[in-house]
Protein backbone atom coordinates (compact mmCIF):
# COMPACT_ATOMS: atom_id res chain seq x y z
CA UNK A 1 0.00 0.00 0.00
CA UNK A 2 1.58 3.36 -1.41
CA UNK A 3 0.80 6.53 1.98
CA UNK A 4 1.72 9.73 1.56
CA UNK A 5 1.50 11.60 4.40
CA UNK A 6 1.36 15.73 4.87
CA UNK A 7 1.53 17.30 8.37
CA UNK A 8 2.23 20.72 7.32
CA UNK A 9 1.22 24.71 7.84
CA UNK A 10 0.97 24.66 3.81
CA UNK A 11 -3.22 25.55 2.56
CA UNK A 12 -4.15 21.80 0.70
CA UNK A 13 -4.65 22.15 -2.43
CA UNK A 14 -6.77 19.72 -3.83
CA UNK A 15 -7.17 20.23 -7.66
CA UNK A 16 -3.18 20.15 -7.44
CA UNK A 17 -3.62 16.72 -5.19
CA UNK A 18 -6.08 15.32 -7.57
CA UNK A 19 -4.36 15.61 -10.55
CA UNK A 20 -1.65 14.11 -8.81
CA UNK A 21 -3.89 10.71 -8.65
CA UNK A 22 -2.28 7.53 -9.74
CA UNK A 23 -4.22 4.45 -9.59
CA UNK A 24 -3.17 1.12 -11.12
CA UNK A 25 -6.34 -0.52 -13.56
CA UNK A 26 -7.52 -2.48 -11.08
CA UNK A 27 -8.77 0.18 -9.16
CA UNK A 28 -11.83 1.16 -9.57
CA UNK A 29 -12.61 3.64 -6.40
CA UNK A 30 -11.72 6.85 -5.29
CA UNK A 31 -12.30 8.40 -1.96
CA UNK A 32 -11.69 11.46 -0.93
CA UNK A 33 -12.98 13.31 2.36
CA UNK A 34 -12.31 17.06 3.10
CA UNK A 35 -12.53 18.42 6.82
CA UNK A 36 -12.93 22.30 6.41
CA UNK A 37 -13.11 24.97 9.22
CA UNK A 38 -16.76 25.92 9.90
CA UNK A 39 -17.85 28.57 10.94
CA UNK A 40 -18.98 28.05 14.16
CA UNK A 41 -16.97 26.22 16.77
CA UNK A 42 -19.63 25.09 20.26
CA UNK A 43 -22.11 27.23 18.80
CA UNK A 44 -19.40 30.46 19.06
CA UNK A 45 -18.75 32.11 15.83
CA UNK A 46 -15.16 32.03 15.02
CA UNK A 47 -12.87 33.00 12.32
CA UNK A 48 -10.09 30.10 12.16
CA UNK A 49 -8.53 27.57 14.02
CA UNK A 50 -5.08 26.83 15.17
CA UNK A 51 -4.15 23.06 14.82
CA UNK A 52 -1.29 22.48 17.45
CA UNK A 53 0.74 18.71 16.63
CA UNK A 54 3.11 16.71 18.85
CA UNK A 55 4.28 16.66 15.21
CA UNK A 56 6.68 13.97 15.31
CA UNK A 57 4.37 11.69 17.23
CA UNK A 58 1.60 12.49 15.21
CA UNK A 59 3.48 11.32 12.28
CA UNK A 60 4.50 8.18 13.87
CA UNK A 61 0.40 7.27 15.03
CA UNK A 62 -0.58 8.18 11.01
CA UNK A 63 1.80 5.52 9.80
CA UNK A 64 0.85 2.76 12.45
CA UNK A 65 -3.25 3.34 11.50
CA UNK A 66 -1.37 3.16 7.48
CA UNK A 67 -0.21 -0.09 8.98
CA UNK A 68 -3.68 -1.40 10.56
CA UNK A 69 -5.71 -0.38 7.22
CA UNK A 70 -3.49 -2.33 5.48
CA UNK A 71 -4.22 -5.65 7.21
CA UNK A 72 -8.15 -4.78 7.12
CA UNK A 73 -8.87 -3.74 3.52
CA UNK A 74 -7.37 -4.38 -0.15
CA UNK A 75 -6.32 -0.44 -0.12
CA UNK A 76 -3.98 0.04 -3.09
CA UNK A 77 -2.99 3.58 -1.85
CA UNK A 78 -3.34 6.17 0.95
CA UNK A 79 -2.65 10.10 0.99
CA UNK A 80 -3.76 12.11 3.95
CA UNK A 81 -3.17 15.63 4.55
CA UNK A 82 -3.68 17.36 7.69
CA UNK A 83 -2.50 21.16 8.27
CA UNK A 84 -0.97 23.20 11.42
CA UNK A 85 -1.23 26.79 12.88
CA UNK A 86 -3.99 29.03 11.35
CA UNK A 87 -6.78 27.66 8.94
CA UNK A 88 -9.61 30.09 8.11
CA UNK A 89 -12.79 29.34 7.98
CA UNK A 90 -13.78 27.85 5.07
CA UNK A 91 -10.16 26.27 4.28
CA UNK A 92 -9.88 22.83 4.91
CA UNK A 93 -7.25 21.13 7.58
CA UNK A 94 -7.89 17.45 6.49
CA UNK A 95 -7.88 15.99 3.35
CA UNK A 96 -7.86 12.29 2.75
CA UNK A 97 -8.13 10.07 -0.24
CA UNK A 98 -8.08 6.33 -0.31
CA UNK A 99 -7.73 4.16 -3.64
CA UNK A 100 -9.02 0.58 -3.65
CA UNK A 101 -10.46 -1.77 -5.84
CA UNK A 102 -14.01 -1.28 -4.82
CA UNK A 103 -16.21 1.53 -3.47
CA UNK A 104 -17.57 -0.69 -0.79
CA UNK A 105 -14.13 -0.84 0.88
CA UNK A 106 -12.63 2.76 0.32
CA UNK A 107 -15.75 4.09 1.71
CA UNK A 108 -14.72 2.19 4.86
CA UNK A 109 -11.41 2.56 5.12
CA UNK A 110 -11.76 6.64 5.07
CA UNK A 111 -14.01 6.32 7.43
CA UNK A 112 -12.20 4.30 10.25
CA UNK A 113 -8.93 6.23 9.29
CA UNK A 114 -10.71 9.35 10.35
CA UNK A 115 -12.43 7.67 13.56
CA UNK A 116 -9.17 6.53 14.77
CA UNK A 117 -7.45 9.50 13.69
CA UNK A 118 -9.38 11.79 16.31
CA UNK A 119 -8.59 8.81 18.79
CA UNK A 120 -4.89 8.86 18.72
CA UNK A 121 -3.17 11.49 16.80
CA UNK A 122 -2.01 14.08 18.52
CA UNK A 123 -3.19 16.94 16.88
CA UNK A 124 -5.71 19.60 18.77
CA UNK A 125 -7.57 22.84 18.03
CA UNK A 126 -7.87 26.27 19.41
CA UNK A 127 -10.91 28.27 18.25
CA UNK A 128 -9.46 31.90 17.48
CA UNK A 129 -11.89 34.89 17.33
CA UNK B 1 17.43 9.53 36.67
CA UNK B 2 16.38 12.04 34.85
CA UNK B 3 12.78 12.01 32.67
CA UNK B 4 12.10 14.99 30.21
CA UNK B 5 8.30 16.21 30.41
CA UNK B 6 6.48 17.86 28.09
CA UNK B 7 3.10 19.23 27.56
CA UNK B 8 0.80 20.12 24.82
CA UNK B 9 -2.25 21.52 24.16
CA UNK B 10 -4.43 23.42 26.91
CA UNK B 11 -1.92 21.42 29.77
CA UNK B 12 1.00 24.01 29.00
CA UNK B 13 -1.65 26.84 30.20
CA UNK B 14 -2.46 24.79 33.39
CA UNK B 15 1.28 23.56 34.03
CA UNK B 16 2.73 27.40 32.58
CA UNK B 17 5.35 25.16 31.02
CA UNK B 18 5.54 23.38 27.71
CA UNK B 19 8.31 21.38 29.13
CA UNK B 20 10.17 20.29 32.29
CA UNK B 21 12.28 17.75 33.63
CA UNK B 22 11.88 15.20 36.77
CA UNK B 23 13.88 13.46 38.85
CA UNK B 24 12.86 9.87 39.73
CA UNK B 25 14.19 6.61 41.48
CA UNK B 26 15.28 3.40 39.44
CA UNK B 27 12.43 1.92 38.30
CA UNK B 28 10.01 4.38 38.31
CA UNK B 29 6.44 3.74 36.71
CA UNK B 30 3.89 6.75 34.90
CA UNK B 31 1.85 6.99 37.79
CA UNK B 32 5.13 7.43 40.30
CA UNK B 33 5.87 10.05 37.28
CA UNK B 34 2.44 11.58 37.69
CA UNK B 35 1.75 11.18 41.95
CA UNK B 36 5.34 13.69 41.64
CA UNK B 37 3.81 15.95 39.09
CA UNK B 38 1.17 16.27 40.79
CA UNK B 39 2.26 18.49 44.09
CA UNK B 40 3.92 20.79 41.29
CA UNK B 41 1.09 21.08 39.32
CA UNK B 42 -2.39 20.72 40.82
CA UNK B 43 -4.42 21.47 37.80
CA UNK B 44 -2.70 18.86 35.88
CA UNK B 45 -3.66 16.90 38.63
CA UNK B 46 -7.29 17.24 38.47
CA UNK B 47 -7.38 16.58 34.82
CA UNK B 48 -5.94 13.11 35.20
CA UNK B 49 -8.61 11.12 33.85
CA UNK B 50 -8.33 12.44 30.35
CA UNK B 51 -5.00 12.52 30.51
CA UNK B 52 -3.46 10.85 27.70
CA UNK B 53 0.41 9.85 27.69
CA UNK B 54 3.35 8.95 25.90
CA UNK B 55 6.92 8.15 26.18
CA UNK B 56 8.41 8.96 22.96
CA UNK B 57 5.85 9.14 19.87
CA UNK B 58 4.28 5.41 21.49
CA UNK B 59 0.92 5.93 24.34
CA UNK B 60 1.78 4.11 27.40
CA UNK B 61 -0.12 3.16 30.29
CA UNK B 62 0.40 4.35 34.01
CA UNK B 63 2.45 1.07 34.78
CA UNK B 64 4.64 1.77 32.14
CA UNK B 65 8.49 1.56 33.85
CA UNK B 66 10.52 4.72 32.70
CA UNK B 67 14.19 4.70 31.98
CA UNK B 68 16.66 6.91 31.99
CA UNK B 69 16.23 9.57 28.99
CA UNK B 70 12.76 9.06 28.80
CA UNK B 71 10.71 11.69 26.74
CA UNK B 72 7.17 11.58 28.54
CA UNK B 73 4.31 13.18 26.73
CA UNK B 74 1.10 14.25 29.05
CA UNK B 75 -1.70 15.52 27.19
CA UNK B 76 -5.61 16.54 26.50
CA UNK B 77 -7.51 14.08 24.14
CA UNK B 78 -6.79 14.56 21.21
CA UNK B 79 -9.12 16.72 18.56
CA UNK B 80 -7.59 16.56 15.11
CA UNK B 81 -9.66 16.91 11.43
CA UNK C 1 -30.43 21.97 -1.05
CA UNK C 2 -28.98 22.69 -4.09
CA UNK C 3 -28.62 20.23 -7.05
CA UNK C 4 -26.40 19.69 -9.67
CA UNK C 5 -26.46 16.64 -12.08
CA UNK C 6 -24.38 16.31 -14.95
CA UNK C 7 -25.51 12.92 -17.17
CA UNK C 8 -23.13 13.70 -20.37
CA UNK C 9 -20.80 11.83 -22.55
CA UNK C 10 -18.36 14.64 -21.57
CA UNK C 11 -14.84 13.48 -19.46
CA UNK C 12 -15.22 14.21 -15.71
CA UNK C 13 -13.15 17.13 -14.85
CA UNK C 14 -12.60 16.47 -11.11
CA UNK C 15 -9.90 19.23 -10.75
CA UNK C 16 -12.67 21.96 -12.23
CA UNK C 17 -15.18 20.70 -10.38
CA UNK C 18 -13.35 20.81 -6.79
CA UNK C 19 -12.68 24.37 -8.18
CA UNK C 20 -16.18 25.27 -8.51
CA UNK C 21 -16.73 23.92 -4.92
CA UNK C 22 -18.56 26.27 -2.83
CA UNK C 23 -19.82 25.83 0.75
CA UNK C 24 -21.22 28.31 3.62
CA UNK C 25 -19.45 28.58 6.54
CA UNK C 26 -21.48 26.13 8.60
CA UNK C 27 -20.48 23.20 6.06
CA UNK C 28 -17.50 21.52 7.34
CA UNK C 29 -17.28 18.32 5.56
CA UNK C 30 -16.89 17.42 1.65
CA UNK C 31 -17.35 13.53 0.42
CA UNK C 32 -16.06 12.86 -2.87
CA UNK C 33 -16.38 9.57 -4.70
CA UNK C 34 -15.11 8.97 -7.94
CA UNK C 35 -15.44 5.72 -9.78
CA UNK C 36 -13.47 4.97 -12.37
CA UNK C 37 -13.18 1.90 -14.97
CA UNK C 38 -11.30 -1.06 -14.14
CA UNK C 39 -9.51 -3.21 -16.05
CA UNK C 40 -11.07 -6.31 -15.67
CA UNK C 41 -14.64 -6.83 -15.68
CA UNK C 42 -16.10 -10.45 -14.50
CA UNK C 43 -12.33 -11.45 -14.61
CA UNK C 44 -11.70 -10.58 -18.29
CA UNK C 45 -9.63 -7.97 -19.66
CA UNK C 46 -11.77 -4.57 -21.17
CA UNK C 47 -10.65 -1.67 -22.65
CA UNK C 48 -13.38 -0.10 -22.09
CA UNK C 49 -16.81 0.63 -21.09
CA UNK C 50 -20.05 2.11 -22.84
CA UNK C 51 -21.98 3.46 -20.81
CA UNK C 52 -26.21 3.74 -22.16
CA UNK C 53 -29.07 5.37 -20.92
CA UNK C 54 -32.48 6.34 -20.47
CA UNK C 55 -31.45 9.63 -20.42
CA UNK C 56 -34.78 11.38 -19.38
CA UNK C 57 -35.63 8.52 -16.78
CA UNK C 58 -31.96 8.54 -15.27
CA UNK C 59 -32.34 12.19 -14.84
CA UNK C 60 -35.91 12.13 -13.12
CA UNK C 61 -34.87 9.30 -10.90
CA UNK C 62 -31.50 10.95 -9.76
CA UNK C 63 -33.66 14.05 -9.06
CA UNK C 64 -36.04 11.57 -7.14
CA UNK C 65 -33.47 10.14 -4.94
CA UNK C 66 -31.87 13.48 -4.59
CA UNK C 67 -35.47 14.88 -3.08
CA UNK C 68 -35.24 11.87 -0.60
CA UNK C 69 -31.87 12.66 0.35
CA UNK C 70 -32.73 15.88 1.34
CA UNK C 71 -35.03 14.61 3.71
CA UNK C 72 -32.80 12.14 5.12
CA UNK C 73 -30.16 13.74 6.14
CA UNK C 74 -29.43 17.63 6.25
CA UNK C 75 -27.25 18.29 2.75
CA UNK C 76 -26.47 21.87 1.75
CA UNK C 77 -25.21 20.77 -1.87
CA UNK C 78 -25.23 17.42 -4.26
CA UNK C 79 -23.38 17.36 -7.31
CA UNK C 80 -23.38 13.81 -9.65
CA UNK C 81 -21.85 13.57 -12.78
CA UNK C 82 -22.04 10.23 -14.57
CA UNK C 83 -20.80 9.65 -17.95
CA UNK C 84 -22.06 7.96 -20.96
CA UNK C 85 -21.28 6.40 -23.70
CA UNK C 86 -17.33 4.70 -24.02
CA UNK C 87 -15.17 5.44 -20.77
CA UNK C 88 -11.70 3.94 -21.29
CA UNK C 89 -10.26 2.03 -18.53
CA UNK C 90 -8.76 4.10 -15.89
CA UNK C 91 -11.52 7.21 -16.37
CA UNK C 92 -13.45 8.33 -14.12
CA UNK C 93 -17.37 7.17 -14.97
CA UNK C 94 -19.10 8.55 -11.70
CA UNK C 95 -18.28 11.74 -9.88
CA UNK C 96 -20.30 12.33 -6.54
CA UNK C 97 -19.82 15.40 -3.74
CA UNK C 98 -21.87 15.81 -0.67
CA UNK C 99 -21.74 19.04 1.27
CA UNK C 100 -22.83 18.88 4.78
CA UNK C 101 -21.83 20.12 8.47
CA UNK C 102 -20.61 17.07 9.69
CA UNK C 103 -18.50 14.21 8.07
CA UNK C 104 -21.11 11.35 9.47
CA UNK C 105 -24.02 12.52 7.27
CA UNK C 106 -21.60 13.51 4.36
CA UNK C 107 -20.67 9.79 4.43
CA UNK C 108 -23.88 8.14 4.91
CA UNK C 109 -25.72 10.09 2.25
CA UNK C 110 -23.13 9.80 -0.11
CA UNK C 111 -23.10 6.20 0.20
CA UNK C 112 -26.94 5.94 0.16
CA UNK C 113 -26.79 8.12 -2.97
CA UNK C 114 -24.82 5.40 -4.46
CA UNK C 115 -26.57 2.54 -3.59
CA UNK C 116 -29.57 3.81 -4.45
CA UNK C 117 -28.02 4.47 -7.90
CA UNK C 118 -27.10 1.52 -8.73
CA UNK C 119 -30.59 0.26 -8.03
CA UNK C 120 -33.37 2.45 -9.73
CA UNK C 121 -31.48 4.66 -12.53
CA UNK C 122 -31.26 3.10 -15.52
CA UNK C 123 -27.73 2.78 -16.89
CA UNK C 124 -25.99 0.20 -18.04
CA UNK C 125 -22.39 -0.93 -18.75
CA UNK C 126 -21.26 -3.09 -21.54
CA UNK C 127 -17.48 -4.03 -21.54
CA UNK C 128 -15.52 -3.14 -24.64
CA UNK C 129 -12.76 -5.46 -25.60
CA UNK D 1 -55.37 2.03 -27.72
CA UNK D 2 -51.94 2.20 -29.08
CA UNK D 3 -49.20 1.94 -26.26
CA UNK D 4 -45.18 2.93 -27.33
CA UNK D 5 -42.91 0.27 -26.03
CA UNK D 6 -38.97 0.72 -25.39
CA UNK D 7 -36.10 -1.83 -24.75
CA UNK D 8 -33.15 -0.58 -23.54
CA UNK D 9 -29.43 -2.86 -22.74
CA UNK D 10 -29.69 -6.25 -23.90
CA UNK D 11 -33.18 -6.68 -24.08
CA UNK D 12 -32.62 -4.75 -27.29
CA UNK D 13 -30.86 -7.79 -28.62
CA UNK D 14 -33.33 -10.11 -27.12
CA UNK D 15 -36.08 -8.81 -28.98
CA UNK D 16 -34.23 -7.79 -32.45
CA UNK D 17 -35.49 -3.49 -31.69
CA UNK D 18 -35.61 -0.95 -29.69
CA UNK D 19 -38.64 0.51 -30.15
CA UNK D 20 -42.33 -0.98 -31.31
CA UNK D 21 -45.81 -0.24 -30.24
CA UNK D 22 -49.02 -2.91 -29.35
CA UNK D 23 -52.49 -2.32 -29.66
CA UNK D 24 -54.35 -3.42 -26.58
CA UNK D 25 -58.10 -3.37 -25.40
CA UNK D 26 -58.58 -0.49 -22.48
CA UNK D 27 -57.78 -1.25 -19.59
CA UNK D 28 -55.35 -3.10 -19.90
CA UNK D 29 -52.50 -3.66 -17.82
CA UNK D 30 -48.66 -3.92 -18.10
CA UNK D 31 -48.89 -7.56 -16.94
CA UNK D 32 -51.21 -7.86 -20.08
CA UNK D 33 -48.64 -6.41 -22.13
CA UNK D 34 -46.56 -8.58 -21.01
CA UNK D 35 -48.62 -11.37 -22.05
CA UNK D 36 -49.06 -9.99 -25.45
CA UNK D 37 -45.34 -9.05 -26.10
CA UNK D 38 -44.19 -12.69 -24.56
CA UNK D 39 -45.69 -14.61 -28.04
CA UNK D 40 -43.52 -12.06 -30.08
CA UNK D 41 -40.78 -12.05 -28.13
CA UNK D 42 -39.95 -15.55 -26.32
CA UNK D 43 -36.19 -14.35 -25.04
CA UNK D 44 -37.63 -11.02 -23.55
CA UNK D 45 -40.48 -13.73 -21.72
CA UNK D 46 -37.48 -15.80 -20.39
CA UNK D 47 -36.41 -12.51 -18.13
CA UNK D 48 -39.44 -11.60 -17.24
CA UNK D 49 -38.26 -11.83 -13.32
CA UNK D 50 -35.79 -9.82 -13.88
CA UNK D 51 -36.99 -7.14 -15.75
CA UNK D 52 -37.76 -3.46 -14.82
CA UNK D 53 -40.45 -1.90 -16.37
CA UNK D 54 -41.26 2.11 -16.34
CA UNK D 55 -44.26 4.07 -17.57
CA UNK D 56 -42.86 7.39 -19.14
CA UNK D 57 -39.99 8.00 -16.27
CA UNK D 58 -41.13 6.14 -13.39
CA UNK D 59 -41.14 2.62 -12.11
CA UNK D 60 -44.48 0.67 -12.27
CA UNK D 61 -45.66 -2.87 -11.55
CA UNK D 62 -47.83 -5.69 -12.96
CA UNK D 63 -51.16 -4.05 -12.50
CA UNK D 64 -51.03 -0.60 -13.71
CA UNK D 65 -53.31 0.31 -15.84
CA UNK D 66 -51.91 1.31 -19.12
CA UNK D 67 -53.53 4.57 -21.20
CA UNK D 68 -53.68 5.97 -24.60
CA UNK D 69 -50.43 7.07 -25.58
CA UNK D 70 -48.50 5.52 -22.58
CA UNK D 71 -44.49 4.51 -23.19
CA UNK D 72 -43.72 1.98 -21.49
CA UNK D 73 -39.53 0.55 -20.89
CA UNK D 74 -38.58 -2.54 -20.22
CA UNK D 75 -35.22 -2.91 -19.37
CA UNK D 76 -32.92 -5.77 -17.40
CA UNK D 77 -31.57 -4.28 -13.64
CA UNK D 78 -29.68 -0.99 -13.62
CA UNK D 79 -25.65 -0.81 -13.54
CA UNK D 80 -25.12 2.46 -13.35
CA UNK D 81 -21.46 3.48 -11.78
Amino acid sequence: MKRELTVSPSPIDEGALIAARKMSSGMGAAVYFSGVVRGLESNEAIAAIDYEAFHKMAEHQFYLLFDEMEKRWPIESVRLVHRLGKVNVGEASLWVEIIAPHRAESFAACQWLIDEMKRLVPIWKKPLQ
Amino acid sequence: MQITVHFYSYFKELTGCAETSEQLAHKSTIADLQAQLAKRFPKLHEMQNSTLIAVGVEYQGKAYELQEGDAVSFFPPVQGG
